[in-house]
């Protein structure tokens, strides 16, 4: 029981901008985590968020986007500065026994299921990886999804891909093939949408939802879904569960607790 | 076994899930509840919607936690939303509001008359935030007496004064709340502050700095507070701080408290240790051939 | 790397093996040098021999310790004799003494004044023995400034006040150690008190009930406290409460202490603590570059 | 390293009068030790001593005898009484590979050496056993030993075995007999003697030694002996430790710290 839990920091060993608005930062911080758990990273004296590792192991990385206040400040430094980290949190996927699945993520989402895609390729699972994204220069990891499945990209402008959403892929494979399961991660209207189909379909699926995340170890009660704690009995939900929520897609805890429509 | 009473409240067991640790929304205590608490409290309401510290707001250390929250919660206004139907709930639900001054505290005390919460409770005891609790100069008898008497006056439901264990003398604040007319003492809140740093940065790893120590590493003194206020005050005593089984609960009845809060364990086990503690508990109690929690309160004093 | 001087004593490492932690003699004294400590402080002296309270005078929980020695020592007269010749130590000494008031502080002072101590310590802050520290009323401004002045008129040794972390308004204290010529704060003494009770029994373990605590759990407090202190006087601070390890001890110096005290840490893994937390130590300032402890100092506050 | 280590109670079992002068006090509390070691008995609200254990395992026993305030408080107690534990402490005997042991005990230093005895027999040691006491009323153990060792009893008075003291019949033996040690608890000026015997006779030999044992964890400092701490380093030491020693049968540390010639 008695084990410390505090941000340590580490230098950015490297900094690696993967698309306009995403970059990837390395640490040489050691972190054994499974797909679809995350860490919270800290800047020192500035704040602290959740995010998923990108690499895992000895080294680990995350892969931001530029979206506010904490991804501008950490968009702005250097190699060599400090960055702490804690966790791993949660819970991730299971793909125990799985033999061919699909993961579906949408924009930023595709930092929490890469590892994933990675572990199950590792395990000889054949997947089907559909990203949506904004556009052609958007599109993350292309190298390293091409390696390990087969890659089928969604824009919203067409510039890559087919032209669509995420959905527009999925139902299409969803009608040509049964998979063990679907991963999917990305905005919640997207993700709602996703829950939508599998239903249809009877397709096992799994879901990396966001919550407004404070303490991510069980305590301060922010990151509720329904009964659930997204840090903890999180952030991975099966499709089973979230099919009973009262609260996906619907509402979620602003940092002061207020309750808002998403 | 483990069922009692405390200020009217009836309670399957004598644990109480603390103010802050869940507690936001009803979801949490839900959980709690499910997890088996005897009564729980709300996450302290203030006038206004607040956001809190920034992040790290919590750190937890290998002797508990510290925590800098910074009063973190949606305001009175939702609260009167979210908490308006407890009817759901088949466990006790105690309100916690928390206010600058006596005035903010009476008027935010007559909007939660309208709820139904079976009690509440007035945290005079923060460590680590402005304009509330110890910073704002909460922890003297005299601010104690006039904030418990403004409230008070707005409300008949059991009126707990939560005071703080890094206050060397302790039981001035606790007579000055009883003679203010509380139902309860509950000791108490987080201790100190204290500070934790990262040493690669050079930087504390709470944003606020410094805040309250939680968990196991706090009961040796909140057992003391509690021994001592059961000599000082004759209302009933909540021991909150490091309980973690029932070994800790059982020491918490013995020191003098009538029922026993439980927040940080929930870091350690889950919103299930609730449960746990309950067994850990009646285990012992039958061991010891004793029929009742309310036997037990106060024996270390024979 | 290590080395560094505190009050003018030359220290191999700035680890100080903290007063009543061995300590009551020279063999115990050795056992730490030998352990690797870079300055030893005795165990306090009192005027009388005292026998101090019953057993358990110690009480280990999963944090850290509680105790309530109740200053045993031989008393003045025998320890003139144990400690007239520190010749065969090559580590600074610092003696420690402690009174009723400070008539009585003064001429233990002048008495101390004749044998070779590196300093003089005076510990104003014991929580748990009747007529000395907090319960002798000397943890207040007044009771400092009144002490630490009576003992500066006797000695010209560096004078080191120990105060309490379990004092609110810490900073007021140390500025009137400062005020009244003290020469360095050592912060600090053991918090609470705390109390464990034998639950089978229902009887509190320490003897005295109540006993000062000490170890991991009050580490956050303690560095808060000097963190605090180190904005408040000029004067060098010992960071002294829970260290048990290097990156502890690195803690306490970004907080603002020049050196650091170890004396809980001794129940886990022995004299040989000392060594243990110097190489940490060593290996953490050669991997970030550093080239001194004193570099360290109060980082925490850039 | 976190464990908490403070006395916890339980009832006597059984209180067995050894002699006129000592008992021994059964408990349900389950501890293992090694012999020589020892435990902290606490007397609820009253004071705590150092106590050999006489008995190990599911169930313990300490054997005291009857000298001052603590064991007269003690004697005092009736079954269902609670006395409480902490410990083992310390270091206990030395017996690996020994195939031919001695051991000699003085008065109630038998206490710290029955169980010594009872598991050197378990390894199939052969042990002279040289117990000393004043008179036949207080030979101690008689039956247990005899079942294990070749007891030889002194008694002051030559009521029982032969009259003299332990180092009457130690000479006898060590003349006689070579052994892998000599294991010895007892007065200090009667472990002054052994000690000299066995440099004599240049027997290996460990002693279980007093010393004012207060915190019994290695924190008070006051039951040093030289740069030892009894309560941890001890309570038994080699020959040639003591041999060495400045204090061994000369100092000790009353409850005070004062310095005091035995
Ligand atoms: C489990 C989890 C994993 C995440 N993984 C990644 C990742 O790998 N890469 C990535 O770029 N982003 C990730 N995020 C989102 C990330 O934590 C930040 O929310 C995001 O970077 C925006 O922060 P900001 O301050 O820059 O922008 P802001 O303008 O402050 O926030 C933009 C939106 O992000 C959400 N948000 C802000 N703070 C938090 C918080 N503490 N917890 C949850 N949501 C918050 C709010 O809904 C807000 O509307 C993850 C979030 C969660 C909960
Ligand atoms: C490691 C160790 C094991 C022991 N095992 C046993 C045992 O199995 N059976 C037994 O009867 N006694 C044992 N003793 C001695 C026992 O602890 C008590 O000292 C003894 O019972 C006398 O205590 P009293 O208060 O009755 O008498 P007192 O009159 O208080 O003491 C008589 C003498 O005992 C010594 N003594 C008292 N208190 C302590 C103490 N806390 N630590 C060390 N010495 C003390 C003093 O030298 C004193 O002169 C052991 C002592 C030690 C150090
Ligand atoms: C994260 C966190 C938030 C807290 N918030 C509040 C609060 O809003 N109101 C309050 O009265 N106490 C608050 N507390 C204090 C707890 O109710 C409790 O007094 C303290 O944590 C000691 O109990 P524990 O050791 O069981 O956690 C908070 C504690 C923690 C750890
Ligand atoms: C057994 C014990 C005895 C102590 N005796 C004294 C004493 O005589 N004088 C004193 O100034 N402090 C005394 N202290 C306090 C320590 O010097 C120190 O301030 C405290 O233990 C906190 O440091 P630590 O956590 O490293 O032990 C004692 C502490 C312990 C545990
Ligand atoms: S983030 Fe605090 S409970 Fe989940
Ligand atoms: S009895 Fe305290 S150090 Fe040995």
């Amino acid at each position: 029981m008695p084990t410390s839990d505090y941000p340590v920091s580490y230098p950015i060993k490297k900094i690696v901008s993967e698309t306009p608005s995403i970059k990837t930062f390395y640490l040489d911080s050691e972190i054994s985590s499974s797909p679809g758990q995350f860490v919270m990273v800290w800047i020192p004296g500035f704040d602290e968020k959740p995010f998923a590792l990108t690499k895992n192991g000895k080294e680990i990385a995350i892969t931001a986007k530029k979206r506010g206040a904490f991804t501008e400040k950490l968009f702005s430094l250097k190699e060599g500065s400090l960055l702490g980290i804690r966790g791993p949190y949660g819970k991730g996927f299971e793909f125990k026994g799985a033999k061919k699945a699909c993961i579906v993520a949408g924009g930023i989402g595709m930092a929490a299921v890469i590892l994933l895609a990675e572990e199950m390729a590792k395990k000889k699972i054949k997947i089907d990886f559909v990203q949506a994204c904004r556009c052609k220069e958007e599109v993350l990891f292309e190298k390293r999804i091409g390696k390990i499945a087969k890659l089928h990209v969604a824009t919203d402008d067409g510039s890559c891909g087919v032209k669509g959403n995420a959905c527009t892929v999925l139902e299409k494979l969803l009608k040509e093939k049964k998979f063990d399961c679907v991963y999917c991660c990305g905005p919640e209207p997207m993700m709602v949408s996703v829950l939508a189909l599998c239903n249809k379909f009877k397709a096992p699926a799994q879901f990396a939802v966001e919550r407004y995340m404070k303490c991510a170890h069980g305590i301060c009660g922010n990151c509720s879904l329904d009964e659930h704690l997204c840090c903890k009995d999180g952030p991975v939900f099966a499709r089973e569960q979230l099919g009973k929520s009262k609260e996906f897609g619907k509402t979620h805890y602003e940092k002061s607790g207020k309750k808002t429509v998403i | 076994m483990l069922e009692t009473s405390f200020c009217g409240l009836k309670m399957q067991n004598p644990l109480i899930l603390a103010s802050g640790v869940l507690g936001v929304n009803k979801n949490n205590l839900l959980r709690a509840e499910h997890g088996g608490a005897g009564a729980l409290t709300i996450k302290s309401i203030s006038l206004e919607p607040r956001e809190g510290h920034k992040n790290p707001i919590t750190a937890v250390f290998e002797c508990g936690m510290l925590n800098a929250v910074g009063y973190s919660n949606p305001g009175l206004k939702e609260a009167m939303k979210e908490f308006a139907d407890l009817s759901e709930f088949s466990v006790p639900i105690i309100g916690s509001i928390t206010a600058g001054n006596a005035e903010e505290f009476a008027s935010l005390a007559k909007e939660f008359e309208k709820l139904s919460f079976s009690a509440l409770e007035l945290p005079l005891s923060c460590p680590h935030t402005p304009g509330f609790g110890l910073l704002a100069g909460q922890g003297t008898p005299e601010a104690t007496k006039a904030i418990t008497e403004a409230v008070r006056k707005e409300t008949r439901k059991p009126l707990i004064v939560k005071i703080s264990p890094s206050i060397p003398n302790i039981a001035e604040i606790a007579i000055a709340a009883e003679k203010a007319g509380a139902d309860a003492i509950n000791c108490g809140n987080t201790l100190g502050p204290g500070m934790i740093i990262d040493i690669n940065s050079g930087k504390p790893v709470l944003h606020f700095k410094v805040g309250g120590v939680s968990g196991p590493a706090i009961r040796p003194i909140i057992v003391r507070c509690v021994f001592d206020l059961y000599q000082s005050v004759k209302i009933p005593i909540i021991g909150l701080g490091g309980v973690m089984n029932g070994r800790d609960a059982i020491e918490m009845l013995q020191a003098g408290a009538s029922a026993v809060g439980v927040g940080t364990a929930i870091h350690y086990d889950g919103p299930e240790v609730f449960g746990k503690i309950s067994k850990e508990m009646e285990a012992w109690i039958k061991a010891h051939k004793y029929k009742s929690v309310q036997e037990l309160v106060g024996i270390a004093h024979k």
